[in-house]
């Protein structure tokens, strides 16, 4: 049976366009009792900062109507760490490997960019929109100006093919999507966790320490794709789509609506085979429309 | 939806008030302490997977029981032999068995786990004394009658009061995060070995997502991955302080 | 059994702060077969135009995972037919009448305030967040510049008091707010629904003619709940929230987040006595918790 | 999430490939062409109700006949007696009964609403020439043979081919949109008056939100409220132009 999902992503070639979103696959290794990471198209991994942290205090994750909010902040070992060990264990799954690289600060991207290219990988993907940071993270994609100037000086340092994470929070995503792409990067991702809020009602306050966390899952899916099929109409990148994907429809969806890969986030808890199935159901929607490659489709709205 | 095995639900009743008992074919077999992420029904409703021990085991069934205390596990409780459960695979680090004598502390649903436990420390002829503590109804004490050594069960009041810690023995201890404590602090006192079995609210169950890291003396663990079994005194290690 | 969930919005009296939504519930009588209206804190009629609207053509509902996406466009009978027709027979309903005045440019949501000064009503609801409108609409309620002018130009023509709509689209919903508040609003709805997308895959096109569309239900509580929180830290005047509330448990989170009422859309659909439910649910929730009015609680986080 | 009558079902069970009958106790009796918005289960999930037709009624017991195309109408098919499933009241305007002679012409599942009209006109003393147009398998023909005046049916190609117009007859039509615009042209030109049910998507399906409105020869119609069954001149105004 021929492969109908080959991708290829600035020169990065990958089995499927079928990626594990940064934050939900830890390293690569964690659902290897359920099936072989080798399938996946791509895996980003868990968000790094220059010095490690140990994320969150209090309640991390919190179920919401199709979806969750979560307030890991950021909980990693550290890009020397990442660059000394992890990239080697995830090289060894046999898929590409996306390092996502967050901050709290100009200097802390700028010095773990450079230290990642020493690690063994095939993309940066640069997490501007982390919501669970006190400092920086969402806070330098939420502008423009501030986005393109964080993501020129990351260009200006890195080896590797360099993503944008954009955050769904910005107040005009296309406006920042597009400055980015002037500034240098070679392709965007998005979206990432949208600000959200839970209340324990029983002890009258907010489920976590920092009152607002990350939304991600089916929920959030409508909103997402409307922000990928927009960032796609505006730049000429390639785009990651990502924001409740969890089946091969909505996959799809998210490849006609112009992404030239889509990764897959909180549906995975939900169900670990879902990247499987998505990846099955994409190959046999090629093969019953009798495309010889996926991307037949991509932006076709 | 289904995971790689697909279970058989061959029985899901009541034992107690708000407690149930299902019996599920065709899963894996787990080892004492572990848990399986359940959900109903084929749907992504509701979206996360619930953490459930298992209550015991053989090579072809697995046997969960819990409370019913909100949505995820309404839903679980009324599922009927035929419909569709998703359970994954057996998740965690189990119970370290021991040699000699093991103490089993149990409270309110963190009875449950441990039974499988008794039984197979039984099997290696590992002496229990089980320890049983509920609120209202009892559930399981038939089962235990059989699989332990001894048996003391309690109705209000704490469980861990009635616990010798001074026992040459393995102690285990399951249930809610204040009992897990007081039993931390005596088996500290007396010099005990404890394992204790944690709870932390969970996302993926597999060590992915960090959503159940709690601080242990050895930094950041995952509930779900490095434990939910850990050393007592490695967990509660703040309260030495 | 003493009400305990009367409140005062702006002078007007309701008998609790359960309101129906905007478009959700008509002009008040689509639902009388499953209940009395006369049981709600009041209702939001469906959005006007100065001179009426045959609404959006093609596909205007559609089902997203904990939610719905609508483009009804406000198809609605004009301000005329509600002054003259319309709010005679809410008013008779027996609860709050809150007119809901939409506009296609800043001449048509003036005329139209203007003109429902005639009504029998009691609060003017300002939408300058509908999504669904070629021109007008959400345009208005974008930017804080906009959204003050518009306020400012209402206010000084309506006899009522004045809530301003917001939408959850803008980049900066609290700087809209404050904007709103100076500009003389005597309070603030939100949110309205979020622009979002869905792709028929089948025939490889967007569900709906105008491609986006706005989501509302469950799915976007816990956004809504946060803007919410946010916002209601930023003004003084009372605010209405909404945006996913399908039960009593998230109209209190609502109300603890800072709300003075809340309104209920979508979730009537699912449930048509959601709104019921969630009145005797707040009650008996001032009864357990000993509290003499549901005020109490009123932004306790 | 129970609205006011609580229904109870008593059978749910496959009549054709995938097309199911529920029958279902303690819901108020509803007129021929009118619908209910069902949902399967206590949740918010799949978050619309789906409408579905009265396909048979008495004072104690509603029918409804349906076919499984997706999540909603799956989860539908899943439930057994003693689930829990909601129903509401019943919604919009029937069909308007005749004197004299009926015409009824079903396609698909359209042949699902009429058998009650058929019942109704026969217990009214009007006779009822049925044609029924199905895709594959057939369903619901022992019951038209019973309720029916004369039946007659096709299996494949269109059914409103096989129907005489001219008689001194009201004409009613349930079925695809094609189906439906077929029989107003030739009902048109025959000059007959026919009665059509029509589908759109829906939400609230009580006339609240506008989701199902469609432009008439009267201006913008809601199916839910205004309709589902509608004068086929007023609907198909279009055409005539
Ligand atoms: C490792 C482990 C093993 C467990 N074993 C058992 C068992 O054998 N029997 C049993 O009855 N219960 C057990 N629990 C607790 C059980 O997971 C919760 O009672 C259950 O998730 C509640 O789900 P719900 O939908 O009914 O409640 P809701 O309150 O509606 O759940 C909302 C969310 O909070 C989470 N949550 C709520 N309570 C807990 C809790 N105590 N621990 C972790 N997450 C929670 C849910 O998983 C869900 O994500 C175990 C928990 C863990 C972590
Ligand atoms: C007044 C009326 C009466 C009906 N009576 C019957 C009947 O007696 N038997 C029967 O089998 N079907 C009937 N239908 C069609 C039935 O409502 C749809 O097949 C059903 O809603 C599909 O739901 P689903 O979740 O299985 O499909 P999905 O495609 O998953 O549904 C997604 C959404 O689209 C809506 N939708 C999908 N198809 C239709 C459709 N054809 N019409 C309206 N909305 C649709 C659903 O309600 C839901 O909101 C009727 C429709 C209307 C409007
Ligand atoms: C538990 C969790 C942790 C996450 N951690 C990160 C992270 O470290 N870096 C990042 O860029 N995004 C992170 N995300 C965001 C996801 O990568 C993704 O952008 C978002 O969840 C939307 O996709 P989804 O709806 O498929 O989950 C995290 C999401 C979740 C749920
Ligand atoms: C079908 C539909 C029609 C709506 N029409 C209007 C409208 O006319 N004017 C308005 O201000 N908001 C309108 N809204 C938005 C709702 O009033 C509400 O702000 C939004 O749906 C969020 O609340 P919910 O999640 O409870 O539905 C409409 C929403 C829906 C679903
Ligand atoms: S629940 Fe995800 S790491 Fe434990
Ligand atoms: S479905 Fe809401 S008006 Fe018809």
């Amino acid at each position: 049976m021929k492969n109908r999902l080959e991708t290829t992503l600035c020169g990065v070639k990958m089995k499927n366009p079928v990626i594990a979103a940064s934050g939900t696959f830890g390293f690569g290794d964690a659902y290897a009792a359920y099936f072989d990471a080798a399938r996946l198209g791509g895996i980003a991994g868990k968000g790094l900062t220059l010095n490690g942290s140990l994320g969150n205090k209090g309640v991390r994750v919190w179920e919401t109507p199709a979806g969750m909010l979560n307030s890991i902040g950021l909980e990693n070992p550290g890009v020397r760490h990442f660059a000394e060990t992890e990239c080697h264990r995830m090289r060894a799954l046999g898929t590409a490997v996306i390092c996502n690289l967050g901050g709290h600060s100009e200097a802390d991207y700028i010095e773990g960019g450079r230290l990642l290219n020493d690690a063994d990988m095939d993309i940066l993907e640069l997490n501007i929109s982390c919501p669970n940071l006190k400092a920086g993270g969402m806070a330098f994609g939420m502008r423009a100006e501030t986005a393109a100037d964080i993501t020129a000086k990351v260009k200006a340092v890195t080896h590797f093919p360099l993503f944008v994470k954009l955050t769904p929070n910005a107040g005009d995503i296309v406006c920042v999507a597009r400055a980015c792409e002037d500034a240098g990067a070679d392709g965007l991702s998005l979206v990432n966790t949208f600000l959200g809020m839970a209340v324990d009602i029983q002890q009258r306050r907010a489920v976590f320490d920092n009152v607002y966390a990350g939304l991600s899952g089916p929920a959030i899916q409508p909103i997402a794709l409307r922000m990928v099929h927009q960032v796609c109409k505006a730049v000429r990148v390639p785009v990651m789509g990502m924001g409740g994907i969890c089946d091969w429809q909505s996959a799809l969806a998210f490849l006609m609506a112009g992404a030239s890969a889509v990764q897959v986030g909180a549906a995975t808890f939900a169900n670990p085979m879902a990247m499987c199935e998505i990846i099955e159901g994409l190959q046999r929607y090629c093969e019953s429309e009798g495309l010889s490659n996926i991307g037949a489709i991509r932006g076709c709205l | 939806m289904a995971v790689t095995p697909t279970p058989t639900i061959r029985e899901n009743t009541r034992i107690a008030h708000d407690i149930c008992r299902m019996r599920v074919e065709g899963v894996p077999r787990g080892e004492p302490g572990q848990f399986f992420m359940l959900r109903a029904g084929a749907g992504m409703e509701p979206f996360l997977s619930r953490p459930i021990s298992i209550c015991d085991a053989t090579a072809a069934e697995t046997v969960f029981v819990y409370r019913t205390v909100g949505r995820g596990t309404e839903r679980l409780s009324a599922l009927r032999c035929g419909d569709a459960l998703s359970v994954g695979l057996p998740l965690g680090n189990g119970f370290p068995l021991c040699a000699g004598e093991a103490v089993l502390i149990g409270g309110g649903l963190g009875v449950a786990p441990l039974l499988y436990l008794a039984k197979r420390l039984r099997q290696i002829g590992v002496y229990t004394c089980v320890y049983t503590g509920y609120n209202d109804e009892t559930f399981l004490q038939a089962e235990y009658e059989e699989a332990a050594g001894e048996l003391h069960a309690k109705n209000g009041g704490y469980i861990t009061d009635m616990v010798d810690f001074s026992r040459p023995a393995t102690y285990y201890a399951c249930g809610p995060a204040p009992m897990l404590r007081a039993a931390a602090r005596k088996a500290r006192e007396a010099g005990a070995r404890l394992y204790v079995s944690m709870e932390s609210r969970m996302a993926c169950g597999t060590g992915a997502c960090l959503g159940c890291s709690i601080p242990t003396a050895d930094g950041n663990r995952r509930v779900c991955k490095d434990g939910p079994v850990f050393d007592a005194a490695a967990v509660f290690f703040e309260d030495r302080v």
